[in-house]
């Protein structure tokens, strides 16, 4: 019982020299050439099989995004069965693998590892946290990765795809929108309240870069997500006596910071970014704030958009889900799906069928059209920018449908002379 | 003597850890890693709660810092954040080192208060921590943090490259596979350390402190001492526990050391059996093993709506499956899964007679030492009397 | 005749599953009567109330035998609330009073089961009437009165349920012997208004003259009963709480032969001068001095609540002296913190058992040569070989003591599973494994039978002369006192009120009234 | 000056609220010593409740409604859980209340979706100017009902059986059973009382200035925590003591963020009160107004 410990060495080093006798370095994949090939002359590698290619969804069914998540994945399936029933892509069809991380980058880095060696490309990994998480794996496997939202750190990803104008883009056409079109004067104090984070962060970074643009001098308010009463920031703000404040937040915090500023009676103008409008918003005693003073910009087309593209997501869903909650995750599941059919086409087209050869695709792409569901014209090729400065601006609206009505499309002088990375 | 089997049975499970990796996917390494990054954090907050009986709700911070300090000492300086460059193996005895330090630093606040109290103050710590991580971005990359260099030793790397092919016995071993060998032994030793200082002259300190400082004051043991050297200890196992989950992540952020993985620590802990190593591992299993396998694995289960239909779907179940093991576990077995071990292995060894049910673990939030005491403790204090 | 208004037949009660407080103990209480029950620190008192209450589950205890009975019906099944309301009320030991609850909310949860509003005033009248100082103070926290005022305090607030029986669990302890007296009256004041009480005293003098009828507890077990008059003239019971009977066993000189295990320093003079300790305005010991001669055993006795604990606990370091000096040799014990005193060869066993339950005897001894030993927390860590040779010396020196005590077979067993007897010796071998120059030993036999008191005089004896170094003994138990001390200081009330050989303490006069009450003086 | 003021108000009816949930952890804690993580889920269902019955039955019925519902969820923990634990002792008791925290907040987050859903409160969006203050009427409401709360609380605990009852009980459970007091009902008193406490926090919670019922109103139950703790664990009056206190200090350091941002980076608004109850348990160590005895052998 004495020597246990030794006979516990001794069998460690036996298994060592068993382990290293069974040790080689050369890889026999390289020898045997291309590996995978499919019956067609199009080279394939995983999650593609001769009649099936399969694509995964990292999204958040159970945790503070289910229910938007829940939209797009009905979306998304939808989305794919018309394209099946088209006859697929590469004479295959595109099977969706959806699984849920919970906003957990724990789940999420593990689900990316079961998920990684059986899909083509990722349509979909959502949340922050999570896909910062996700993203450096992925980019190690050269896999593609759709619409994370909308920071700019995940512009310097290769294998990443952005569904339009990114959060910098979008607050610096906020401010561009209020000095050319809301009368804020120059010299004026615009209040920037956003999430701390990469979106908020990156919000921040393009609403300075506007308001040394236009003059405008910037009050940065931080917040969390578990801030819900934003008292404080809004008597913080009304006492700069600001001209308009640009949200980078959630609905919450949209819909108390508008009624905290009108009941001091602030009414300037509030620009909300991408997923900060939510429609039931306007049953919250902070209707009548946001009717008056609320605005949205979107990176996507809003839900009310008679753009074609926007029509045929709407009437998709509709039919896929005549009960569903409807809102901006509609078009936005539909344009992501999209554009990763339009990148899986290109590889086709190119014969390299394989994940690489689907970030090859997207980077090819140098002016996307989408049907007016993002603005025309999307370049991806140039890693580290954002593949458009266009954005949409609504107004909410109670008679619109997902409560924001269209206003315009627009593309800012600061907008245009931003850049990452300068 | 149950000794020799338990003996036999530990060096079963170290080979069929050794073979693992040959035969799972990713999925499962990646789990397992994570299980044995967890498992070190809550063998030291074991030893910290269970052995000596300070409570602490803010073990994630101490990992936190061990994470920060082992990714910032072994990472390159880029235009965002700046970097030692130092090798990984030293990175991984500063993370250590530095955690350690921090703990010794917070030791005496752990000697002015006790209990629950100590528990929320620490609670305070992981606050702090979180806060530091986000502001101080020039180190840390802020909220949205860095990346991790990957582990080497010796030109050997654990990643994908250096060497870029490897196989064993047939099976490619990428970053993966190396790194579950890296993380196996860390985990051995790591047990094997704190199974020592638990059984000798150390762990008797601490445990004296635990059941009563007077008593232990009088057999000579400096009680501040004593608890600054469990959290000193505590907090190295959990600056390694962090180092091991940066790894494993890739990339790191603050809220991966939040409230939560506090929480979780200590859930391990209770769920495995106060005070006992094994348990901590075992609890680190379930803890984290069993959402990750939950999410991954629920979409087969038949009953359930698909994801987005609206009904019951998985991802709910198995939050809520999580939710109520915990439950399941204090209510029917005593003593956690440890103690119910302990009682499977005394039903089935016939030598050794069924010992009546051992006293109840010690209870390091109990306010005994505080005031009043809790209406669940009905007031059994650990003394004898007739 | 009518059945007895509380019978208890057969009783046996088990704690923790393992540790017998009570074995087949029998008695009655009938209407209108005083009995009381008489029985020194761990006899099984108090278990035998909390028995009768059914408020044992709260203390892991069980009944695993025979019934209580009251007014005829069986008291099994009911919950203490229950028995509450059915008019058989506790006063617990140690009052219990509700410090931070006025003295007016503390009688008004004493009546929490009368709903009627009229028997409720009544019954506060009453109250008022039997304790006029509670009317006054009615207004103030509960914590702020005497401790006189606080037995009356609880008594009133058992009262306000106006029970049946009332259970009395040592009204005297801690008070003046005026005060006992008065209590005395009261008790049987409320008696003549027709409340039965059952008395649990160790003050035998006082609870034979209150009392109609008696029965002697002794560690668990009824070893005598009958009425007062009857017990009173008992000359067990005048030996075995008086002393008095028991003639005084010299010890023999030491011979200090080359002792076995040699004390790691000889023992040392020990002089305590002056010393004082409040605690919040209450003096707890005032003016106390003495010396302990360098290899003798000295004694301090007292009635309960004499501040013998206190003193143990300063010269152990657990307390800080308010006042005055305690020297050990050349060392100031009173300026070093509880661990440097240990470090000095001080080594003390507690009143109340404190050993760690979970694990095992030897584990629990080595403890004890903590001090003794150097392996660090990283030589531990890595279990070096120097730290192994040390580990298993140790565990071969404690093995030893362990013999010593007879104890050796016991070695792997987890403490929680051993019988009370063999927890105090395992206590005693984690003191002596220290290697004490000078041993505080906290009523080392409280709660043994008087076999296994002779056994542990035994033990001390050959300890001393085995190891050579010098013992306090505290203890309440005199007869042990008088066979095995050299020196015996008395306290009471915090006072040294006697000191010298055991037969001279025996005759004094104010050791005698301090034992028996005032009026036996 | 103004400014100022409007903080320092909007501070004091914030940290009003506070003290409602952080008497709730301390009724529970004196009356069955468990530290009540789920308790936050508990406010968030309080708030629930009135979203969803307030169409139907109108807000001050849906209120009256969540509180019972509330008190029952809370009774209904400690009598099928708390109370058949397997290890009686307040370690895993809290790691229950996790479990149960885990489950309650699942469901409700599942429920609720991403939708904000509104209690239909009387006051809507409305302010009252007190002069250049200005001061939303929900949290006048609020600042109101909660002393009107804390007066019932003195009421129930000074002047009847069951809160004397229940003082004894927190002070010497044991003891207090032997006067006839059924410690199963005090403890049972005491998640309920937490519980109507939870609902009207909740209420209070997610009405404007908040929009409306979301899952990260549970969340904001934590921020009770240190409030609790800093007044004492045991201690209803310095739960309302330590929120005030910890209201003011989150509203000043929001507040003031610009100028503080320098010196302790931003979002410190977050991390104050932590800071706050570290400081004052290191001079107090059981808090402001927690009973503290002497630890004696």
């Amino acid at each position: 019982m004495k020597h246990l410990p030794r006979a516990r060495a001794l069998s460690l080093a036996a298994v060592a020299a068993l382990a290293l006798a069974a040790c080689s370095t050369s890889d026999p994949s390289e020898a045997s050439g291309s590996g995978g090939s499919g019956s067609d002359e199009v080279e394939t590698g995983n999650g593609v099989t001769d009649d099936q290619i399969t694509v995964g969804v990292l999204t958040d069914l159970s945790g503070p995004f289910a229910a938007g998540a829940a939209v797009q994945v009905t979306e998304f399936k939808a989305y794919w069965d018309q394209v099946n029933a088209d006859g697929g892509i590469c004479d295959r069809d595109v099977v969706v693998d959806v699984q849920d991380h919970g906003y957990d980058p724990q789940k999420a880095v593990t689900l990316y590892r079961s998920m990684a060696p059986d899909v083509v490309a990722l349509q979909q990994v959502l949340g922050g946290p999570t896909s910062a998480a996700v993203l450096p794996l992925a980019e190690q496997d050269d896999l593609y990765v759709g619409g994370v939202g909308w920071a700019g750190s995940a512009l310097q990803y290769e294998n990443n795809q952005l569904p339009g104008a990114s959060n910098a883009i979008e607050a610096a056409n906020a401010i561009d929108y209020m000095v050319d079109d809301l009368d804020v004067p120059e010299g004026a104090k615009v209040g920037v309240v956003y999430f701390t984070g990469d979106y908020g962060g990156d919000a921040l970074a393009g609403a300075e870069h506007a308001a040394e643009e236009r003059g405008l001098e910037i009050v940065a308010q931080e917040i969390t997500p578990a801030t819900t009463d934003l008292s404080a920031q809004a008597s913080a703000l009304a006492q700069a006596d600001v001209a308009g404040v640009v949200l980078a937040a959630a609905p919450t915090q949209f819909a108390s910071l508008a009624g905290v500023l009108a009941s001091q009676g602030a009414n300037v103008p509030i620009i909300g970014m991408n997923p900060t409008f939510n429609p039931s918003l306007l049953t919250t005693p902070a209707k009548d704030a946001l009717l008056a003073n609320a605005y949205s910009i979107t990176s996507v087309a809003p839900y009310a958009s008679d753009a074609e593209g926007v029509k045929a997501a709407n009437d998709l869903y509709a039919k896929a889900d005549p009960d569903g909650a409807i809102g901006w995750e509609v078009p936005l599941a539909y344009v992501q799906a999209e554009l990763l059919k339009q990148s899986l086409d290109g590889a086709c087209e190119s014969g390299d069928l394989t994940p690489a050869g689907v970030v090859a695709a997207l980077r090819d792409s140098s002016s996307v059209d989408t049907k007016g569901l993002l603005p025309d014209g999307l370049d991806y090729s140039e890693v580290g920018q954002s593949p458009t400065t266009t954005v949409y601006l609504s107004k909410v609206d109670a008679n619109a449908p997902a409560g924001l009505a269209p206003v315009d499309e627009l593309s800012g002088p600061s907008a245009e002379s931003f850049s990452y990375g300068s | 003597m149950s000794e020799l089997p338990r003996r036999i049975g530990g060096l079963v499970l170290v080979l069929v850890a050794l073979a693992l990796p040959l035969v799972l996917s990713d999925f499962w390494l990646q789990t397992g890693l994570f299980v044995m990054a967890t498992a070190i954090g809550a063998v030291g907050l074991t030893l910290l709660v269970g052995v000596a009986g300070q409570l602490s709700l803010g073990h994630a911070a101490f990992a936190g810092i061990g994470a920060y300090v082992y990714t910032w000492s072994t990472g390159e300086s880029t235009t965002t954040v700046s970097g030692a460059g130092l090798p990984p193996v030293v990175g991984l005895v500063l993370a250590a080192a530095v955690s350690a330090l921090v703990g010794a630093a917070f030791s005496p606040v752990a000697g002015r208060l006790r209990g629950i109290y100590l528990g929320l103050a620490t609670l305070g710590l992981v606050f702090i921590v979180r806060h530091l991580l986000v502001n101080l971005d020039q180190w840390t990359g802020g909220f949205t943090g860095r990346s991790v260099e990957s582990f080497a030793l010796g030109g050997f790397s654990f990643s994908n490259k250096d060497p870029d092919y490897l196989a064993v016995a047939g099976v490619e071993f990428e970053g993966l596979h190396r790194l579950w060998y890296l993380f196996l032994v860390l985990t051995l030793v790591g047990c094997w350390l704190a199974g020592n200082l638990r059984s000798g002259r150390t762990g008797r300190a601490w445990a004296n402190v635990r059941d009563s400082e007077t008593a232990a004051a009088a057999m000579g043991i400096g009680v501040a001492r004593a608890k600054a050297s469990v959290f000193v200890v505590s907090s190295a196992y959990a600056g390694v526990a962090g180092a091991m989950l940066a790894l494993a992540y890739g990339r790191i952020a603050p809220d991966v050391f939040g409230l939560t993985a506090s929480v979780d620590f200590l859930v391990m802990i209770v769920l495995g059996g106060l005070g006992s190593v094994g348990g901590a591992v075992v609890g680190a299993l379930f803890v984290t093993a069993l959402p990750l396998v939950l999410a991954e694995y629920s979409g087969s289960l038949p009953f359930l709506a698909a994801p987005g239909s609206g009904g019951l779907d998985p991802a709910t179940t198995a939050r809520m499956v999580y939710g109520l093991a915990i439950i399941a576990v204090l209510l029917f077995l005593r003593g956690g899964l440890a103690g119910a071990a302990r009682r499977l292995r005394h039903r089935t060894s016939r030598t050794s007679p069924p010992s009546p049910a051992g006293p109840a673990p010690h209870d390091p939030i109990s306010t005994d030492d505080v005031g009043r005491p809790a209406a669940v403790t009905p007031s059994r204090s650990k003394e004898t009397t007739r | 005749m009518s059945p007895p208004l509380l019978s208890v037949e057969h009783l046996h009660v088990v704690y923790d599953g393992t540790i017998s407080a009570l074995s087949d103990v029998s008695l009655t209480v009938d209407e209108g009567q005083v009995v009381a029950v008489l029985g020194s620190n761990g006899a099984g008192k108090t278990s035998l109330l909390r028995a009768i209450s059914r408020a044992l589950d709260s203390y892991g205890g069980a009944v695993t035998g025979g019934s209580v009975r009251f007014d005829g019906v069986d008291l099994a099944g009911l919950d203490t609330a229950a028995v509450v309301r059915r008019g058989l009320v506790q006063v617990p030991e140690g009052r219990r009073i509700f410090r931070d609850l006025s003295v007016e909310d503390n009688l008004r949860a004493g009546g929490y089961t009368v709903r009627d509003a009229k028997a409720r005033a009544e019954a506060r009248d009453r109250v008022f009437d039997l304790f006029p100082i509670l009317a006054e103070r009615r207004e103030q926290p509960g914590g702020l009165l005497s401790g006189g005022q606080q037995q009356m305090l609880a008594m009133g607030r058992a009262l306000m349920a106006s029970p049946r029986l009332l259970l009395l669990d040592e009204p005297s302890l801690g008070l003046a012997p005026l005060l006992v007296d008065q209590i005395g009256e009261i008790v049987t004041e409320i008696n003549r208004q027709g409340t039965a009480v059952l008395l649990i005293e160790q003050n035998a003098v006082m609870g034979l003259r209150v009392a109609d009828a008696a029965s002697v507890l002794e560690v668990g077990r009824v070893t005598a009963a009958g009425t007062a008059a009857e017990l009173s003239a008992s000359d067990e019971v005048q030996e075995r709480y008086l002393g008095v009977a028991v003639p005084v066993v010299t010890t023999d000189p030491v011979v200090v032969d080359e002792p076995e295990i040699p004390t790691a320093q000889p023992p040392q003079q020990l002089r305590v001068e002056g010393l004082t300790v409040r605690f919040g305005g209450i003096a707890a010991l005032s003016d106390v001095s003495f010396t302990v001669e360098p290899g003798t055993v000295h004694a301090l006795i007292g009635p309960n609540g004499a501040g013998k604990s206190t003193l143990v606990n300063v010269l152990g370091g657990a307390y800080r002296a308010t006042e005055g000096t305690v020297h050990y040799g050349d060392e100031e014990l009173t300026a070093l913190s509880a661990h440097r005193v240990a470090g000095l060869g001080v080594a003390r066993t507690f009143q109340n058992i404190s050993l760690a339950l979970e694990d095992t005897v030897e584990d629990n001894l080595l403890v004890g040569r903590h001090r003794l030993m150097r392996g660090g927390v990283v030589s531990g860590a890595w279990k070096t070989p120097r730290v192994r040779r040390e580990e298993r010396e140790h565990r071969e020196t404690v093995a030893g003591i362990a013999e010593l005590l007879g104890i050796g077979h016991l070695l792997r067993t987890p403490v929680h599973t051993l019988a009370y007897g063999d927890r105090k010796r395992v206590e005693m071998g984690r003191a002596l494994a220290a290697r004490p120059s000078l041993l505080l030993l906290d009523e080392p036999v409280a709660g043994m039978t008087h076999g296994e008191s002779q056994d542990m005089a035994e033990t001390i004896r050959q300890v001393r002369r085995d190891l050579g170094l010098s013992i306090v003994l505290v203890e309440h138990d005199m007869p042990f006192v008088m066979g095995l001390a050299e020196q015996v200081t008395v306290l009471d009330f915090g006072k040294k009120i006697a000191e010298g050989t055991p037969a001279e303490v025996q005759r004094d006069p104010e050791v005698v009234r301090a034992y028996l009450g005032a009026s036996a003086a | 000056m103004s400014y100022f003021l409007e903080q320092v108000l909007n501070g004091l009816s914030y940290g009003l609220v506070l003290s409602l949930i952080a008497a709730g952890f301390a009724i529970v804690f004196t009356s069955t010593g468990v530290l009540n993580f789920a308790h936050g889920s508990i406010v968030l269902f309080g708030a629930y409740l009135v979203a969803v019955l307030h169409p139907t039955i109108g807000f001050w019925p849906a209120l009256l409604v969540a509180m019972a519902g509330c008190a029952l969820v809370g009774v209904a923990i400690n009598a099928l859980l708390v109370r058949h634990l397997a290890d009686k002792n307040a370690g895993t008791a809290a790691i229950l209340m996790l479990g149960v925290d885990i489950v309650l907040l699942t469901e409700l987050t599942r429920r609720i979706g991403n939708k904000v859903l509104t209690l239909g409160a009387p006051w809507g969006a409305s302010v009252v100017r007190f002069g250049d203050v200005s001061l939303p009427t929900g949290r006048v409401v609020a600042a109101g009902l909660t002393v009107v709360a804390f007066a019932a609380l003195w009421y129930l605990f000074s002047r009847t059986d069951l809160g004397v009852g229940m003082r004894a009980a927190a002070a010497d459970g044991p003891t207090a059973s032997l006067m006839g007091i059924r410690l199963s009902r005090t403890a049972a008193t005491g998640w309920a009382l937490a519980g109507v406490l939870a609902a009207v926090a909740g209420v209070f919670l997610t009405s404007f200035p908040a929009p409306g019922v979301a899952p990260t109103v549970a969340l904001s139950a934590f921020a009770a925590i240190p409030a609790w703790v800093l007044g004492g664990f045991d201690s209803v009056p310095g739960a309302v003591v330590g929120g005030l206190i910890i209201g003011l200090t989150s509203a000043l350091v929001t507040g003031y963020e610009s100028d503080l941002a320098g010196v302790v980076g931003t979002g410190f608004g977050e991390v104050a009160p932590y800071v706050v109850m570290i400081v004052v348990l290191l001079v107090r160590p059981s808090g402001l107004l927690g009973s503290k005895e002497a630890v004696r052998v």
